[in-house]
């Protein structure tokens, strides 16, 4: 069960990033200070092995907060679900 | 208006015919069917394999049809995309747009496969005849052929 | 490469798959299908008519889709038109281009009909539900719409 | 059976043009001096009624040359089937 302080998101990743993390989705309590997609993404490559190297190049790297598209520069506040893919490449 | 996420195939005839039979004001029907081509940068193909992300992808799905309903006046329309492991040959996406005339259901057809390959979380990978693997490369003209309705009709 | 005149309705799933079956390089299929509207001019319309000239229809047809095949580079494709008498909601008109990408199946879809609404010799009388018919007069905008392909690419 | 030296036309006629006229086709002689499909058009409008009808307006028919459009200004040449009708409507 979640409660209302949960402060836990869960993180998702897709195509090569599920891959070269090994993990299809892990719940996670985030350090603080971290506002943004583009801290988000600098903070993946602190966490040692595998993530430095599947997140060595952010640009590459598209992020969705609670299934919206979502730039680098926007806030995480209070998205429960954020998921980590490349560009897509449906249709 | 409908968006489907789907293991298995479309039938075309049959999508058209539930998609118009409500509306006889519907005098032009664009389709779009895209393929799996039996060839990658010159390598035989085996298999195309479609993962996505189940939620966002319906709702982003969503999100494109009504902005294409509200951009070309549609009558009706569909987004069928499949995922799993297809062949050469076989059908991946389906996209249907009804209107009142051919012009609107051109644009529309052509705007959600624009959108739809920028902005739907799906991805493929290439399983080759060699037994090689690789994730699909997004094209750069895809993105162009998107951003170029950005600067049209708001 | 074919185009066909008919009384009788199509399938499109059954064209499509008979079009499409003997190239795996196809990766874009674009397909347009006209319908009979249930009104015209803003009254019920009870029956279409189209009248056409048998023998100049399929050289006109077939000349359309031969520039269309050399413009767009079309693995494919596909002109059926039917003539007779159509009741609102029948389809007219079927078009299927099918190429290596979507940019080509596109254009050559809308290509193919912005021809063959201007050269190909089909005439429609529409018989209103109040008993009146009347020949359609041509619209300028599709004169228009073939003209603009004059000034692409030779 | 039409000899080699047979100098008459088939004249074909749709939509409005046929229900105006009240022919489908004609096997005809044309007179001398009709060089174009203008010339043409304007000799339907010396034909009486009802042709002086159906030809009252050259510049809305359209003509065909053995199933080919042409312009007013075509020769008709060697043309052995001609047809009028109003600008197409299909599709």
């Amino acid at each position: 069960m979640t409660s209302a302080h949960d402060t836990s998101v869960v993180l998702r990743y897709f195509a090569w990033l599920r891959e070269k993390t090994g993990l299809n989705e892990e719940r996670i309590t985030l350090p603080p200070g971290i506002a943004t997609v583009g801290d988000l993404l600098r903070w993946q490559t602190t966490r040692g092995h595998p993530f430095d190297l599947a997140f060595a190049k952010p640009d590459a790297i598209r992020v969705a907060l609670d299934h919206a598209h979502a730039k680098h520069a926007t806030s995480i506040s209070n998205a429960r679900e954020i998921a980590f893919f490349p560009p897509v490449t449906g249709g | 208006m409908a968006v489907r996420v789907s293991t298995s195939d479309f039938d075309i005839s049959a999508e058209m015919a539930r998609l118009t039979a409500s509306d006889a004001g519907i005098g032009g029907v664009a389709l779009f069917v895209g393929k799996v081509r039996d060839h990658a940068h010159g390598e035989a193909l085996s298999e195309l394999v479609l993962e996505h992300y189940p939620g966002m992808t319906e709702a982003e799905l969503e999100r494109i049809e009504a902005e294409a309903q509200r951009r070309f006046k549609l009558s009706a329309s569909l987004v069928v995309h499949r995922v799993g492991t297809l062949k050469p040959g076989d059908n991946i996406v389906l996209v249907i747009a009804c209107a009142s005339h051919r012009q609107n259901a051109f644009a529309a057809a052509e705007f959600l496969m624009d959108y739809l390959k920028t902005r739907a979380p799906f991805w493929k990978k290439e399983v080759l005849e060699n037994g090689q693997a690789r994730w699909v490369d997004a094209r750069e003209s895809d993105d162009m052929a998107a951003a170029a309705w950005e600067s049209e009709q708001g």
